[in-house]
């Protein structure tokens, strides 16, 4: 408790990324379920984070490795929202849904 | 940082993160991601992060969030009338998410590195800027330059996609 | 120059008989041309060797293998061979000549004589061979020329059956024989006669083997020699055309098992229980045969079953060890028992294909020289004094009488009733009026057929003199006919039941013999039990019907359902119907629904955790 | 000698210029656009042959730590380049179907990008194949995912376009959530992003094997999508039934491609440890045999096409499962198990390319997708029915096509490694498989057509399926140009890290 | 020059699916295939022995020997020489095709080459996948232009053999790697160099021994993977039932030959299932090839059934001879694939000239054909007593090799226990053969029989070509053995 370990920031990350799944699991708008795949993504970003505050270089000082990486998933994600949103509007203006029963036309 | 400010802050984070997944207005489930992903930045400054907690508040607050916003209005999505959360996904979500939980709990006891505290760093004063974008500038190139390419491609793709009337 | 003529006997039937059916199936006259043209080389040849006493070993291999397996096709011509030869190359000449007459009209006839050749190379085959293998070939190979020449009117339902009967009956005893041989060989390690002489004390110091050995090969002339259980395709085997009942089920090749015994004695002879076994196999068949023969109504079936029961006394000869005298029975056996076939043929050439006896009746006025012909046959055949079949059956049982009084009863009751039912058959067809129509247009046959007749009789009365048979036989091996002690009650006892059976036949046919309606002529006298018995054969052809039908045919109908319904259906079927069933099982996963995906792919990824990390 | 990151620029280069032309053109047709692209990559392939192939080094210059250039690398982009120009080339045929589902006023406005979008792809793809660090792994990957994104979405009047980009979105983005928690992880672990560096802290630093083994786990589920591995394929039929068939296609080649070269190079490393490689390994059979099962069977009741074919590639990423399954424990011979899979993709991109690209022709031209759709193409177009012929036995894996080849391979290798129980399910599956792929052929040889008209194809077409049938067969009797690549391939065992 | 034989057929039948020529081409195809059979038959100096006329390709693999490349040795010029004589045979007989007739005879020539090419090949891989290039024919020309159940029968074998070539791909390359690498090759010459040389274990050849013995004896219809034969050659046109039946089927024995003798003896005496050795389950196996299918096919009452069924029964006398691991039980085996291809081909060919004639084959419905169609009935009457094994014909010859194989004197019980009962099945198979010929071409000619004509011209040459090859054979099986001895002798060794 008294000291922040590595643990401490995995665990909250690893928990978050189980937030955003569940979220996935759980909610049939396709929104709220773009919304949760962020948070599963931003839970790595936790976690790579605090990756590279621990692993401290021979010049003391964090790997910067991991924050380009970081830097990368965030771009990305937000790249990913930018298209998925435009397929979520495209769907909508074709079907005035966003719920997930109501696209399971291809089946079996 | 000190380890109350991660509490609270983490605390914080998860709270908000909960309120994404249970919230009936997609309105509010927006606010929400928002609000957990400052807290998320708090905790990257918290690691000495700053320059990414920075990034993280611009893109997220100031694009991403924007971005969804937009979209719910657009779509004028209503608040659900009722939470259905059907009794089987309740039930398969929770023992997914529990076993995958409960995993995590397992190797995060089993690892041995977790245990110890962050190391100090080496030097008083982070310019974390410059370190950052060197590596990206230096090391990082290629990728960097595909990351380029695939923000260009996903640019083409919204307006393909979400262009109304072609000429 | 022996062994050119052996190979020379050997060829000139094969080459016959290769020309005629890939050439010469369309021309008549020129394959009787060529069928006769090779029979007389055979005869002059065969002649050439019996009077020059010719012996000669010659042979080319015909599989070779190094030392583990070397069969050949090789020519062994020694005094037993001779005197085979002369059998078939002489009654084969003789019933060529006959058939050209005889099988004049038949729209076949090019085949048939195709045919004939291709059985008197089988036929030579046999007589030449100096080994087991060989002889088996050969074996087989008249086998198929005798399925060829009974389905030769294959049109008739009856002929294609009684083809298929001996063959398949035939092919029962060559299982047999051929396992037989190969007893022999994985003992001696040799199927030559030689060699399996040479090596023979492997094979005595087994005695299980040796009898197991013996009796295997006696199969094979169980089955050619139709002996008792496989002698009912004989019978039947009369749906041929005469000539080649004559030929082949009376004189010649039904005769080959008595030889292969003969040949083969050597490996017999050490093995007690062996003999016995053939000594009593022979005896029952002569028996039955003979009582089957007493109630047949056929001409040429009741010579069929005295063919049977007369083969069933030469096997019964070899039993007692009095191969000699087997040899000798065989030897005479051949010309009365072709004579008779072939004035039987000459009765039903006559009569227009009619074979029942009691549709004839007094032939003796319109067919003498057949009459005359057939009556010496007959006399010959049941043993009258001074014929050649009196020398031979007296050499039989005199040897049976020293080694065995049961096959000694037995062949002497055989005597008896061969007296009896030939006498019916003389007296029914030959003596007193015609009953039919046919009957009283009877007339002698052209030169073609009547020449053949005079010879053999000739032959059957001269056959059994000594002067005659050591002149053939050579004198080692016609010694070996009378080797047995001489007993002066056995040709007292043999000539009493001759009279016996002769006068009793007369006695009951002879009353029958006045012209009445064929329609009221039966058999005499009435016995519910007994006479139909014997007129059906003992039952054995229904028995073996039942068995083949109980046995074989339930077994294929079992393994055809078996097959069908189990193999195919349950199991490959079923293995394909779960295959599918499982893909169409699996394609449910595929329900379309999203967060059910995500779920699956949620339960995969707690899974693998488990499976790694556990 | 060229430097190899100029097949990339290249095919940058045009898109980019492709794009600005698009823009700028008012020629209606955009077909000139695609046929340009088709040259341009086909330039791009005969370049290949010419640059300079070298392994990265760990310590060059900064530059290239993450591209590796050798013979491996090049060998997936030229298979990239190939099947991007066959998808190229169907996507040509299939412009007027696109054209009717896209929202337009004039016919044939809004193609344009169909035929650009995959050259950036293709981009992607070969830059993941030089690609020897989790960063550029990871950028390339996206780029090629956010552009099949928009792909398999572009039919916007088409519900079932829609509905399968917005799965293949949801479940995509999931798996990337996944992947990059596991990429996290590895680099938390070992401190490093370069497979190279990453395989000598593996061998030696002190390390925890659960939380290894945790990484991996969460990679192999973001890969296992990729290659669609049960049970992560559920995406799979989805999409690429509602999917624009060329990019179905091009889905089921390139994006596998690129998933099982990943996931060879990112496993190598830890493969090389004694103590996680019987796990790794186990788990990996466990995947495969699934999948095997799972592609195999599910085919058989199917009678769309299309469908059928979906399923098929999940069972044909058993095969591939199958071969990686068998990473480092084989007895040698019989070549690398990265040979195998490079081989085998090859193959599977001549054989599934054929497929689509007459199945597009004949789908579109008689408006169905289903089995019976096909019937008697025999007597109505000779080629294409013997074109179908050639992808379906290859599909198969009747020998002497190029896909019995890597089947032979991929069952050599399991026998070598001694995966007896994946190879009686191997054997069963090739079975199921004769059944649901030979049904195609029988339908066109068997059946009556139900109209008689012969099916137009252009000279291209023609062209492309004559030298992929040549391909199937040349490769199906001499692998040897394909296999050369892997003589001195970094993805060679385990045993041997590659610097 | 074996590639141009190989070849031939191939561009022929290429040329054929494009739509160019004629079924005279096919027909020429075939005769020139026989001709140069014929040639290379003679030009094979078999006092020398081994592999000749060979020529290679070059590595095709790198790190592995594997390379195309052709050769024939004194066993394969057998087999090669079946396959021509039966290919003349299938295509100069083969019946009037109306649909698409080009697409048949191309289909037909393709069996024939793949045949050609397992039996050239002196490469394992080539050996292995030319046979295959006959499954895509098979299965269109029986599904397409097949009789009876067709489309059933064409799934059933196309799956079944499907099946068990994976199972002997799998074996096959167990075998590969049980071979330690330094020696590995797929070149069959060196293979049989590395073979004599006895580097597997006794024990680590079982598993290779059981799962080729299954592989092959899928494709051989081994029981009990025997029920797709019957129905698939009941259906098949008349032209692939020869094929099949007389050549292809003869792969699997070849290969048993070829590979299973040669490298895995010793697995023939070891222990699989409890007591039973691997020898012995074969053996039990065979039993049911010749007596249990002996006694299905009496049970037949359809003259296709007959001999389909039949053709599958006699397997089991070739399998007694390889069995028998000796060299004359082994000759023996050789010879009867030959006799065997011959006399199958001889009895479908005649079969399907019926079936042109009469629709139906069940027997009720047939009879006395001998009166019209003589030539025919001569010829099956030839090939029935060839395949019960009379004298004179090849099958004879080599059954009784096999017989003595299966006999000899250091046979085990159960071996020679088989070996008798094997013997009985002779007796079953006259008993179908005979019952069958009867019930067609004997006994009252049916009405619709009296209409039938006799094979014509051309046709009667090619049917006839076939009973000759068989009575050469039986009459001088020491020159066919001349050529089969090296290769067997060094196959033993």
């Amino acid at each position: 408790m008294n000291q922040l370990t590595l643990n401490h920031y995995l665990l909250a990350s690893g928990l978050l990324f189980a937030l955003g799944f569940a979220g996935v699991l759980l909610r049939r708008n396709i929104i709220i379920i773009f919304m949760c795949l962020e948070l599963m993504l931003n839970a790595s970003n936790l976690s790579l984070v605090a990756f590279s505050r621990f692993h401290v270089g021979a010049d003391g000082l964090p790997n910067y490795n991991a924050q380009v990486l970081v830097f990368f998933i965030i771009t990305v994600a937000a790249a990913e929202v930018a298209v998925g949103l435009a397929i979520i509007v495209a769907l909508y203006r074709a079907r005035q849904t966003t719920h997930v029963e109501d696209i399971q036309s291809l089946k079996f | 940082m000190s380890p109350i400010l991660f509490w609270i802050f983490a605390a914080l984070m998860l709270a908000f993160g909960v309120s994404v997944v249970v919230n009936r207005d997609p309105v509010a489930s927006a606010l929400s991601l928002v609000a957990s992903f400052l807290c998320l930045a708090a905790l990257f400054v918290g690691l000495d992060a700053f320059f990414i907690g920075v990034i993280q508040v611009l893109v997220y607050a100031g694009a991403v969030m924007v971005l969804f916003l937009f979209i719910i209005m657009l779509l004028d999505l209503k608040a659900e009338k009722r939470r259905h959360f059907n009794k089987l996904a309740l039930a398969g979500g929770a023992l997914v998410t529990a076993g995958f939980v409960a995993g995590l709990v397992r190797v995060l006891s089993l690892y041995p590195a977790g245990n110890q505290p962050f190391p100090p760093l080496g030097v008083a004063k982070l310019d974390d800027v410059r370190q950052v974008g060197m590596t990206l500038f230096s090391n990082f190139n290629l990728p960097f330059q595909t990351v380029g390419v695939l923000v260009l491609v996903a640019s083409v793709g919204v307006i393909v996609l979400s262009r109304r009337e072609l000429k | 120059m022996e062994s050119f003529l052996a190979w020379l006997i050997l060829l000139c039937p094969l080459a016959s008989a290769a020309l005629i059916l890939s050439f010469a199936h369309e021309s008549k006259a020129l394959s009787v041309k060529i069928s006769l043209g090779a029979v007389g080389v055979a005869l002059a040849a065969t002649l050439f060797l019996v009077f020059n006493q010719g012996v000669c070993q010659s042979s080319f291999t015909w599989i070779d293998l190094g030392p583990a397996l070397r069969l050949s096709i090789g020519i062994k011509v020694d005094a037993l061979t001779r005197v085979m030869l002369l059998v078939v190359t002489g009654i084969g000449a003789l019933v060529h000549v006959y058939s050209t007459v005889y099988m004049e009209e038949d729209e076949g006839k090019a085949r048939f004589f195709g045919s004939l050749s291709l059985f008197m190379f089988s036929m030579l085959g046999i007589v030449l061979a100096d080994n087991l293998a060989m002889m088996f070939i050969f074996w087989e190979l008249v086998g198929v020329s005798s399925f060829l020449l009974i389905g030769h009117w294959f049109s008739k339902e009856s002929a294609a059956k009684a083809a298929n009967k001996a063959f398949l009956t035939n092919r029962i005893g060559d299982f047999g024989f051929m396992s037989g041989i190969l007893l022999v060989w994985a003992a001696t390690g040799s199927v030559e006669f030689s060699g399996i002489q040479a090596g023979l004390e492997k094979l005595t110091s087994n005695p299980g083997l040796l009898t197991l050995a013996g009796l295997c090969l006696f199969c094979g002339a169980v089955g050619k020699s139709a002996q008792v259980p496989l002698h009912v395709w004989l019978p039947d085997a009369m749906e041929g055309p005469t000539p080649v009942s004559a030929l082949i089920h009376a004189a010649t090749m039904v005769a080959a098992g008595v030889y292969m015994l003969a040949r083969i004695f050597f490996i017999l002879e050490p093995s007690a229980t062996a003999l016995t076994v053939i000594a009593s196999i022979g005896a029952i068949t002569a028996l039955m045969a003979a009582f089957m023969a007493t109630q047949q109504n056929d001409i040429k079936r009741i010579l069929a079953y005295s063919t049977l029961s007369q083969l069933g006394l030469m096997v019964a000869g070899v039993g007692v060890g009095a191969w000699g005298a087997a040899m000798f029975h065989l030897f005479t056996h051949a010309f009365f028992k072709a004579l008779l076939f072939l004035g039987a043929g000459a009765v039903i050439h006559a009569m227009h294909h009619e074979q029942d006896i009691w549709k004839m009746g007094g032939l003796r006025k319109s067919m003498p020289v057949t009459f005359l012909t057939f009556a010496i046959g007959t006399l010959a055949l049941t043993g009258a004094p001074l014929l050649a079949g009196f020398f031979s059956k007296d050499a039989i049982l005199l040897a049976a009488w020293h080694k065995n009084t049961l096959v000694f009863g037995a062949a002497l009751l055989t005597s008896l009733l061969t007296a009896f039912y030939m006498t019916r058959l003389v007296v029914v067809a030959f003596l007193g009026g015609p009953r039919t129509e046919a009957a009283q247009h009877g007339h002698d046959c052209p030169a073609a057929m009547t020449v053949p007749l005079v010879i053999l009789a000739a032959l059957s009365a001269i056959a059994g003199y000594e002067f005659f048979a050591k002149s053939i036989f050579g004198a080692e091996i016609f010694h070996k006919v009378h080797e047995a002690e001489h007993a002066s009650i056995v040709p007292t006892l043999a000539i009493s039941v001759f009279v016996i059976g002769t006068l009793g036949a007369w006695l009951v046919y002879k009353g029958t013999s006045v012209a009445k309606p064929a329609a009221k002529m039966t058999d005499l006298p009435k016995d519910p039990v007994v006479i139909p018995l014997f007129a059906n054969k003992f039952y054995i052809d229904e028995l073996y019907a039942a068995l083949i039908a109980g046995t074989q045919d339930t077994l294929a109908s079992l393994s055809g359902w078996i097959d069908r319904v189990i193999l195919d259906g349950v199991i490959v079927r079923g293995i394909a119907g779960i295959t599918w069933g499982a893909g169409y099982a699996l394609r449910l996963l595929q329900f379309g629904n999203l967060q059910g995906y995500a779920f699956l792919f949620g339960t995969g990824v707690v899974v693998l955790l488990y499976l790694l990390t556990k | 000698m060229f430097p190899p990151i100029l097949l990339e620029i290249l095919v940058l280069v045009t898109g980019f210029v492709l794009l600005l032309a698009e823009s700028f053109s008012t020629s209606t047709s955009k077909r000139s656009l695609a046929s340009i692209g088709i040259f341009s990559l086909g330039w791009v392939f005969a370049l290949s042959f010419f640059v300079s192939s070298a392994p990265a080094a760990v310590d060059a210059g900064s530059y290239w730590n993450f591209y590796s250039a050798d013979s491996v690398s090049l060998l997936f982009k030229r298979i990239a380049l190939l099947t991007t120009m066959g998808v190229l080339v169907m996507a040509l045929d299939y412009e007027s179907v696109l054209a009717k589902n896209i929202p337009s006023s004039r016919p044939g406005a809004g193609t344009g990008e169909f035929f650009i979008l995959p050259l950036f792809t293709c981009a992607g793809l070969m830059l993941l194949a030089s690609a020897v660090d989790l960063v550029l792994a990871f950028a390339a990957l996206e780029l090629v995912t956010i552009s099949f994104y928009v792909m398999v979405a572009y039919m916007r009047r088409s519900h079932a376009s829609l509905e399968a980009g917005v799965k293949y979105l949801i479940l995509g983005a999931l798996s990337t959530g996944f992947f990059v928690f596991g990429i996290t992880w590895i680099f938390g672990i070992t401190g490093e992003t370069h497979f190279a560096k990453i395989a000598l802290k593996m061998a030696s630093v002190q390390h925890s094997d659960v939380a290894i083994l945790f990484a991996l786990v969460l990679v192999l589920v973001g890969l296992g999508f990729k290659v669609a591995a049960v049970p992560f394929q559920n995406w799979v039929p989805d999409v690429y039934q509602g999917a624009p068939t060329p990019v179905t296609a091009f889905l089921s080649v390139g994006s596998k491609a690129a998933g099982f070269l990943l996931l060879l190079r990112v496993l190598e490393p830890f493969l090389g440890v004694s103590s996680l490689a019987p796990k790794i390994l186990l788990v990996l059979a466990f995947l495969a045999g699934a999948t095997l099962v799972f592609g195999n069977l599910a085919a058989l009741p199917q009678n769309n096409l299309k469908r059928l074919l979906s399923y098929s590639s999940i069972g044909h990423a058993g095969y591939l499962l199958m071969a990686v399954a068998c990473v480092g424990t084989a007895r040698s011979g019989f070549g690398s198990v990265g040979s195998t899979v490079g081989f085998y993709l090859f193959a599977y991109l001549l054989m599934t390319l054929l497929g689509f690209i007459i199945f597009s022709l004949v789908s579109t031209h008689s408006k169905g997708e289903e089995i019976h759709h096909f019937n008697g193409l025999a007597k109505r177009s000779p080629l294409l029915a013997f074109g179908l012929l050639v992808s379906m036995s290859s599909l198969a894996g009747v020998p002497l096509t190029a896909g019995f080849y890597g089947k032979f391979l991929v069952f050599a290798q399991a026998v070598n490694s001694g995966h007896w129980v994946l190879l009686s399910l191997g054997v069963v599956t090739v079975g199921a498989g004769f059944y649901f792929y030979l049904r195609v052929v029988a339908a066109m040889y068997w059946n009556e057509p139900s109209e008689s008209a012969p099916i137009p194809v252009s000279f291209l077409t023609k062209t492309v399926i004559t030298l992929l049938v040549a391909g199937i067969f040349f490769f199906g009797i001499n692998p040897k140009p394909v296999l050369a690549a892997f003589q001195q391939t970094a993805i060679q065992s385990a045993k041997a890290p590659s610097h | 020059m074996l590639t141009t034989l190989l070849l031939v057929p191939i561009v022929v039948a290429a040329a054929l699916f494009m739509g160019m020529g004629c079924r005279r081409w096919a027909k020429y195809s075939a005769l020139f295939q026989l001709v140069l059979t014929l040639l290379l038959w003679l030009g094979y100096n078999q006092d020398k022995g081994g592999y000749q006329f060979v020529s290679s390709s070059g590595p095709l693999f790198p790190g592995l020997d594997l390379s195309y490349s052709v050769g024939v040795d004194g066993f394969s010029m057998v087999m090669l020489l079946l396959t021509a004589l039966v290919t003349v045979a299938a295509v100069w007989m083969s019946p009037v095709i109306e649909s698409r007739s080009n697409l048949f005879d191309g289909s037909v020539l393709l069996i024939s080459a793949g045949a050609t090419g397992a039996f050239v090949a002196k490469d394992l891989f080539f050996f292995y996948a030319f046979h295959e290039l006959a499954l895509i024919p098979t299965f269109l020309l029986i599904g397409f232009w097949g009789s009876g159940e067709r489309q059933k029968a064409a799934w059933k074998i196309t799956i079944y053999l499907g099946l068990g070539s994976i199972i002997l791909l799998i074996g096959l390359a167990d075998l590969l790697l049980s071979i330690p690498e330094a020696h590995r090759t797929f070149d069959l010459q060196k293979l049989q160099e590395v073979a004599a040389s006895h580097l597997i274990p006794a024990v680590a050849q079982v598993r290779p021994w059981i799962l080729l013995t299954v592989g092959f004896g899928i494709l051989i219809s081994l029981f009990p993977f025997h029920s797709w034969a019957a129905p698939a050659y009941a259906s098949a046109p008349t032209p692939v039932a020869m094929l099949h039946s007389g050549v292809l089927k003869k792969f699997g024995l070849y290969g048993m030959v070829r590979l299973v003798v040669p490298f895995l003896p010793q697995a023939f005496t070891q222990p699989v299932l409890g007591t039973w050795t691997a020898q012995d389950l074969l053996l039990a196996a065979l039993l049911g090839n010749i007596l249990y299918v002996g006694l299905v096919t009496i049970a037949q009452k359809k003259l296709d059934y007959v001999i389909g069924n039949s053709s599958v029964m006699h397997m089991g006398y070739i399998f007694l001879g390889i069995a028998s691991l000796n060299i004359v039980g082994l000759s023996g085996a050789c010879l009867l694939m030959f006799a065997h291809g011959l006399s199958a081909a001889a009895l479908f060919a005649i079969c399907g000239a019926l079936r042109e004639r009469e629709g139906s084959l069940s027997f009720e419905r047939l009879g006395g054909a001998a009166k019209t169609i003589p030539f025919l009935g001569i010829c099956f009457a030839m090939a029935t007593f060839a395949s019960i094994g009379l004298p004179g014909f090849a099958n004879f010859a080599s059954e009784t090799m096999v017989f003595f194989g299966g006999f000899n004197p250091g046979a085990s019980t159960f071996m020679k226990t088989t070996t008798i009962l094997s013997l009985w099945g002779v007796v079953i198979s006259a008993v179908y053969m005979l019952r069958a010929y009867k019930a067609v071409f004997l006994g009252a000619p049916t009405n619709a029989s009296l209409k039938w004509t006799d094979l014509e011209g051309t046709a009667k040459f090619a049917l006839a070509l076939l009973p000759i090859a068989l009575l050469f054979g039986g009459f001088f099986p020491r020159y066919f053995l001349s050529y089969l001895k090296p290769t067997l002798e060094a196959a033993l060794r």
